[in-house]
């Protein structure tokens, strides 16, 4: 089954146009034309003639999310998502950012979307394995069955495999290139701190200048932040303008919360984030 | 006098050019392209657009360390941290950017109290100007045309460069060009009918059109100065704002900084670290107040700063077109569309 | 800049011996800020004390630090120097260079260098410190007991004459504990029972003392001076307020318990009171038991009350109280012998454990009074097994300490009512006590024959079927000996209630690898425990005998009052509070308190803390991803300092 | 000169912290390598205290704190033990030696574990060597 995108931008046009014209929501989460068609930008729908503008195409891949936190707590919001954007709508319900019933979920079962900078189709690297929203009240659109269904984490093998001195000397030269634009930051929908603890000067975490061993602090530190919360959209890694492959560590500490804890992020609303949480009976193993 | 080598000879040359300085060139990264200091001769690649990070890089580190103290001692023992300068060679910069140098020199040296770092290693630096590649399809994000500036304009080079197939052109246009080009081994002379190709190539580089519409300057402060109020237009075209770092690291003309001091175990840097008026903090007060809490607030002092108060203040406009803002925007937001959208506004308002 | 006044202690020669004390002070004074730096021989005696005071006033220092043993040892003296010397206690650093320096190590240098870092943290520690105001709290001047055994009787008495309100708590149906069980007191041999009962008693008639029987509770909540302790009234299915002790009922019930009381050695009936003297004297249905609970119908007893205080319906209800301190004093269990097989517990009749032979013994016991096998017949010889399971690396490292006490006593009992020979077989003889070593003397000369060696096995006799054979080693002959005997006495390890941990983690107790709830310091704050305001007594702590639980009582019943007597008590100022400019509201704070102290406040779009129930520990303070959670007095900051010293050399 | 690593421990006051005063009061010998921060519970301890350890030059860092179940603070170690696991799982796959980390629940009434733990792990550190990847170079 081919996706046709035309058909979800109509879907989405009709939907958010019903949603607007009603008063249900007051504004839609979606995506508009930007200076080309190969570079759709996020978009705010707020009356029924802005509906015109929104587009869908294999080049919306930015996580929408990510916007949701901007708007005051009770703002009744559309917000269309695909798959792995509809995680991160789950885990900021599950975090209390968000209302469930201040939401309507536009769910875009979609596969093949392309990096815009690269034309890289991502589904392998970052959908976390899934082609359709975990969380929606419309879809829009038939459900993506007979993709191939690959586990989100088969990209790690290689990393894993890695003895520890090539791990140091990969990530040091990944990690050595940021030049802490804080695109990553800024774009991941579970990072909605402000000031983020790197900006705090009291306690001062790490060095603000893009050398080394501030950048390993503000990326260590960040990994662990969203140890559990990670939703495996790949924002980071698309807007890092250094090209710094961070879904491959948030992947691999996504696999291993949830190896420990059996919980992977923003599945459902009823979860506990894994770190503000325990079980009694969690292994000490986890430790070893 | 133009002289030529070839792609193949390229390392020869850059050989040549670190015997006698620091060649800074374009390498090919694991990102994309970036201006280092040439370690390897190989090193230096040409077949490149632009560049991620601008050649400010080269006057403008990221990074720059003032001064080193001892955490305890009086402040008077500190000691000031002296750049190492040598005579540079900035090689393959394009033109849009060659002519960001020239704004950035407002304020690092024209204006205010000139700044030591950036003078020293701007007198230090010979720049080698390289034309686009005007056979390529524009670049969409790019809009330096627009802008006046030609894709392959010479003013500001002190060496001139353009590139047909494998054969490299140079041309002093400097005296300071004149001189090291003089004296640059393993260069040929150009033919005639090459130094014809070269002064042809150079004229056209107008005609090569990257956006339709042709800007001035103070027209467009003009109506950002009407607009500045305009709060649902900022907000309509911050929405999809990220506010992060990128546009203004990657752009040439932004020289915005922050002061650091880093200490460890008692022995500290003072260094300045570039900064972004996208960041929250950017305008954060130490008594808690922030100006700036808004992205709309933000993205319209970035922009209104780049065409208008740059303009009133300066003259010309804060920004060369290179387009890398847009390029590298994680959610494709596009200056120069807004400076569009900026005018229309203004229009529908007065309706 | 602060100016900080370094003092180091040499304790003795505790310190001194492996840490270059005055080389410390020299050292000292080379850290920033630092502006004076000393070395004395005691510093916690007055002189040392002193000392630190004049060097505040005369530098004028705003942080002392002192460098000598734990902080837990000593802080809250050094606190006090400073609060005298007007700073602000917290702007304090103690160095412990005695219990994790020089007590560790051998190596003088090792010890210096060690001992220069750990200092070296402290000073950029000390830098930060902020000085911190206590929170001053009303107190709640009631306090709870949980345990009527002698312990909590005791302490309850003690608080109640001091005219404070006291809810003593008991899990079984009747107060007395453990010693109601017993027939006589080792070594006065004054008769158990009756120098209890009138304890007893005067619970009961005590217009101050609240007696919860057949309670336990369920939930502890709040902090010292205002805690609010849940307590499940478990249904007794007779309604004490309306039975006027008659015992009609137990006459009549058909139904068959087990007596706890008798150590499970007779039957008592299904509605009972566990003995004759037990308060209070009103009876409950044990629900297992009852013919009606079983199988639906019976209600004889509801028939014969005239009282109509019968209720087959009574339910577990639940009230809270509010206390100021709470003396925890659940006393012991009796190791389960049955899992050493080698004794043959539970399967040979003729082997008996030391509570069982307390009721023996007993003249309100199952036999009377009479010592007679569970055949009926009396023994001829009787052997009596110390240590078992105690003393013994594969079950219970500890000593007992009063089961060769109890064995002579037994030995003794023996001696009078039967004809038999009582043979001991001991490890060691322990008998340090008032009158103890006399008392021993005393039974070895009664003919008591004493075998130095540990009972290895207990076995059925090969010639007679019907006696048994213990089997030991001799260690003074150093021979092997097997004994024939009819009775086996085991004395087993004295061990934690089988709910201790769940008591434990009721009120935040620490416990040891054998369960018993730690003090606050083994020597010096016996009776206090890690968590403030809950203070322990009797056998709970430690295997110890009367008179030591009834000291231990009196102690614990001061120690609760030291904070009941007082209006209002001031509390650590360590706690955690939210910049409310850093908070992102992602609310991890409010989702992890095990206190319920965060919580988000809707208005102003931020997490705040309520720091009355706030308890410092700092949890949410590291899961603040954006740091906005500072914990008063480790903040990241101060933590970060002493980090960045300690490993700066 | 012989490799004298530099081991931070960071301990909780209710176990470890004390278990580690026990040790010394029973004069269990240890070697001296370890310096110990005191913290009030195991679940104070922010992941980039760790980060910061070896950044600052610690050879080695040792968490302790009370046994899971026993815990002070009735569940901080629960929590406790969930973060540093990912923590461990983040210095691992960033390349960093994953012995030069442990977390150890030690109690007050363990002196004898303190001192065995820090024995043991000082000769690990020993054995792994100067920790030189996170260590920022002055």
């Amino acid at each position: 089954m081919a996706i046709s995108f035309e058909q979800i931008e109509q879907h989405l046009k009709t939907e958010a146009l019903k949603l607007l014209e009603s008063g249900k929501v007051i504004l839609v989460l979606a995506y508009g034309r930007g200076y080309d068609a190969n570079h759709p930008m996020p978009y705010v729908a707020k009356h029924p003639s802005d509906v015109d503008n929104i587009v869908f195409n294999e080049y919306c891949t930015a996580n929408l999310a990510r916007y949701l936190t901007r708007y005051p707590r009770r703002t009744k919001i559309a917000i269309a998502v695909k798959a792995a954007d509809s995680r991160a709508v789950v885990q900021l319900i599950q975090e209390d950012k968000v209302c469930r019933e201040d939401l309507v979920v536009l769910g875009i079962p979609v596969y093949g979307m392309k990096n815009f900078k690269t034309g890289e189709v991502i589904d392998s690297k970052t959908t976390g394995g899934l082609y359709n929203p975990v969380l929606y009240d419309i879809l829009l659109g038939e459900e993506v069955h007979g993709q191939p269904v690959s586990s989100p984490y088969d990209v790690l093998a290689a990393y894993e495999a890695m003895d520890k001195e090539e791990r140091w000397a990969f990530w040091q030269r990944e990690l050595g290139r940021c030049i802490r634009c804080y695109a990553c930051r800024k774009a991941c929908p579970m990072c909605y701190c402000d000031p983020c603890f790197i900006d705090q000067n009291k306690p001062k975490w790490g060095e603000k200048s893009p050398e080394s061993p501030g950048n390993l602090m503000y990326h260590l530190t960040r990994f662990h932040h969203l140890a559990g919360r990670c939703i495996d959209c790949g924002e980071c890694s698309r807007a890092c303008p250094v090209d710094i492959p961070l879904y491959l560590f948030h992947k691999k500490v996504a696999k291993d919360c949830e190896e420990m804890f059996g919980q992977a992020a923003g599945m459902s609303i009823g979860d506990k984030p894994v770190l503000v949480n325990f079980r009694v009976d969690d292994s000490d193993k986890i430790l070893e | 006098m133009l002289k030529k080598t070839t792609i193949d000879k390229l390392p020869e040359l850059a050989a040549c050019l670190m015997e006698k300085g620091t060649l800074v060139a374009p390498v090919k990264e694991a990102g994309g392209f970036n201006f280092r200091a040439i370690t390897d001769a190989a090193q230096v690649d040409l077949i490149f657009h632009n560049t991620i990070l601008s050649p400010k890089t080269v006057f403008f580190p990221q990074t720059e360390d003032f001064v080193r103290y001892s955490v305890y001692q009086p402040i008077l023992e500190a000691k000031p941290v002296e750049p190492e300068i040598r005579p540079t060679f900035l090689f393959g910069v394009r033109p849009c950017d060659v002519k960001s140098f020239e704004i950035m020199d407002i304020h690092f040296t024209r204006t205010g109290v000139p700044d030591p770092y950036w003078r020293k290693r701007r007198d230090a630096t010979i720049i080698f100007g390289f034309a686009f590649d005007t056979s390529e399809e524009a670049d969409p994000a790019e809009f330096y045309h627009t802008l006046g500036i030609g894709a392959a304009d010479p003013d500001g080079s002190d060496v001139f460069m353009l590139r047909r197939d494998d054969v490299l052109f140079l041309k002093a246009v400097s005296p300071r060009g004149e001189n090291l080009l003089g004296g640059l081994a393993g260069l040929t002379d150009a033919a005639p009918d090459e130094r014809k190709y070269f002064d042809d190539y150079i004229a056209q580089g107008h005609d090569y059109k990257t956006r339709y519409t042709c800007v001035d300057a103070e027209a467009i402060a003009k109506e950002f100065e009407a607009i500045f109020h305009n709060t649902d237009f900022w907000t309509k075209v911050s929405n999809a704002c990220l506010s992060c770092g990128i546009c203004t690291f990657v752009c040439p003309t932004c020289y915005c900084f922050d002061i650091c001091d880093e200490t460890q175990f008692g022995q500290g840097v003072r260094r300045r670290v570039w900064d972004a008026c996208m960041f929250t903090d950017f305008t954060l007060e130490a008594s808690g107040h922030n100006p700036r809490t808004q992205v709309y607030q933000r993205l319209r002092q970035k922009i209104c700063h780049k065409y208008s108060f740059h303009i009133r203040k300066y003259g010309p406009i804060s920004c060369v077109g290179c387009g890398r803002c847009t390029r590298y925007c994680p959610v494709n937001i596009d200056i120069f569309s807004i400076v569009e959208q900026a005018v229309q506004a203004k229009w529908y308002k007065r309706m | 800049m602060s100016r900080i006044g370094v003092f180091v202690c040499h304790c003795g020669l505790n310190i001194a011996k492996t840490v270059r004390v005055s080389e410390l002070a020299e050292f000292a004074a080379t850290l920033p800020d630092v502006v004076v730096a000393k070395d004395y021989k005691f510093m916690c005696s007055t002189p040392g004390q002193e000392m630190i005071a004049n060097d505040i006033k005369e530098h004028r220092l705003d942080r002392v630090i002192v460098t000598a043993c734990s902080p837990l040892m000593h802080e809250q003296t050094f606190r006090k120097v400073l609060a005298a010397s007007g700073l602000n206690q917290y702007l304090l650093s103690i160095v412990n260079i005695r219990e994790q320096v020089s007590w560790v190590t051998h190596d003088i240098d090792e010890g210096t260098a060690k001992a220069k870092a750990l200092l070296n943290g402290a000073v950029r520690r000390a830098r930060l410190l902020a000085p911190l105001t206590s929170r001053v709290i009303d107190v709640n001047s009631d306090v709870l007991v949980v345990g009527g055994g002698i312990a909590g009787i005791q302490a309850a008495l003690e608080l109640a004459n001091t005219g404070k309100k006291v809810y003593l708590v008991e899990k079984n149906s009747t107060i007395g504990g453990h010693m109601a069980q017993f027939d006589k007191t080792f070594p006065t041999l004054d008769c158990s029972a009756c120098i209890l009962t009138p304890k007893m008693d005067s619970v009961l008639q005590h217009k101050n003392i609240q007696l919860m029987t057949s309670c336990e509770v369920s939930e502890v909540k709040g902090f010292v001076g205002n805690f609010d302790i849940t307590i499940r009234q478990k249904a007794r299915y007779v309604d004490h307020t309306k039975c006027n002790a008659c015992l009609a009922c137990t006459e009549k019930c058909p139904g068959k318990g087990v007596s706890e009381w008798d150590e499970g050695l007779v039957k008592r009936k299904a509605i009972y009171i566990p003995f004759p003297q037990a308060v209070p004297q009103k009876p409950v249905i044990d629900r297992d038991a009852c013919t009606f609970f079983k199988k639906g119908k019976c209600r004889l007893c509801e028939k014969v009350c005239e009282q109509k205080a019968i209720d087959f319906e009574q339910q577990d209800t639940f009230t809270t109280v509010k206390v100021g301190a709470v003396i925890v004093a659940t006393g012991y269990d009796l190791m389960d012998t049955r899992s050493l097989i080698q004794y043959g517990y539970g399967k040979y009749p003729g082997v008996y454990n030391a509570l069982e032979v307390e009721r023996l013994f007993n003249s309100a016991g199952p036999t009377g009074g009479k010592v007679t096998l569970r055949d009926g017949k009396e023994p001829q010889a009787i052997a009596i097994l110390h240590c078992i399971g105690s003393r013994d690396k594969n079950n219970y490292e500890h000593c007992s300490r009063v089961c060769c006490m109890y064995s002579l006593k037994f030995a003794h009992l023996f001696k009078e009512k039967t004809s038999a020979d009582v043979y001991q077989f001991y490890i060691d003889m322990r008998a340090a006590g008032k009158g103890y070593e006399e008392f021993y003397n005393r039974i070895i000369e009664e003919d008591v024959k004493f075998i130095r060696g540990k009972g290895a096995r207990v076995a059925q006799s090969a010639d007679e079927p019907d006696r048994l054979v213990v089997e030991a080693e001799d260690t003074i002959t150093g021979k092997f000996i097997k004994l024939p005997v009819d009775m086996v006495v085991l004395s087993p390890a004295i061990i934690p209630r089988g709910d201790a941990k769940d008591v434990a983690r009721l009120f935040n107790l620490s416990t040891d690898k054998y369960g018993f709830f730690m003090e606050r310091h083994p020597k010096l704050a016996p009776l206090s425990t890690m968590s403030e305001g809950v203070f322990i007594a009797g056998v709970c702590q430690s295997p110890k005998d009367i008179p030591d639980t009834v000291a231990q009582a009196y102690g614990a019943a001061a120690e609760a009052l030291t904070i009941v007597v007082k209006d209002k008590l001031e509390l650590e100022a360590t706690t955690a509070m939210v910049n409310p400019a850093s908070c992102c509201a992602c609310q991890n704070c409010v989702r992890v308190c095990p206190y319920g102290a965060p919580f988000f406040n809707e208005t102003k779009g931020v997490s705040e803390i309520n720091e009355a129930l706030c308890k410092g520990c700092g949890l949410c303070a590291s899961v603040c991803p954006p740091s906005a959670i500072i914990a008063r007095h480790f903040t990241n900051d101060q933590v970060l300092a002493e980090m960045e010293g300690l490993l700066e050399f | 000169m012989s490799f004298e690593p530099k081991i931070l421990g960071i301990a909780c006051n209710w176990c470890t912290y004390t278990g580690a005063d026990l040790a010394g009061t029973t004069r269990l010998q240890y070697p001296q390598n370890i310096r110990v921060v005191r913290v009030m519970c195991s679940s104070r301890i922010n992941p980039s205290f760790i980060f910061r350890a070896f950044q600052l030059g610690a050879d080695g860092v040792l968490i302790g704190g009370c046994h899971p179940g026993d815990c002070h603070y009735n569940t901080g170690n629960l929590y406790a033990r969930r973060r540093l696991a990912v923590t461990k799982k983040i210095l691992e796959f960033s390349g960093m030696e994953p012995g030069r980390f442990r977390v150890e629940w030690i109690s007050a009434s363990e002196g004898n574990r303190f001192a065995e733990v820090v024995r043991e792990f000082t000769e690990q550190i020993r054995d792994l060597g100067p920790q030189t990847k996170f260590k920022i170079s002055q």
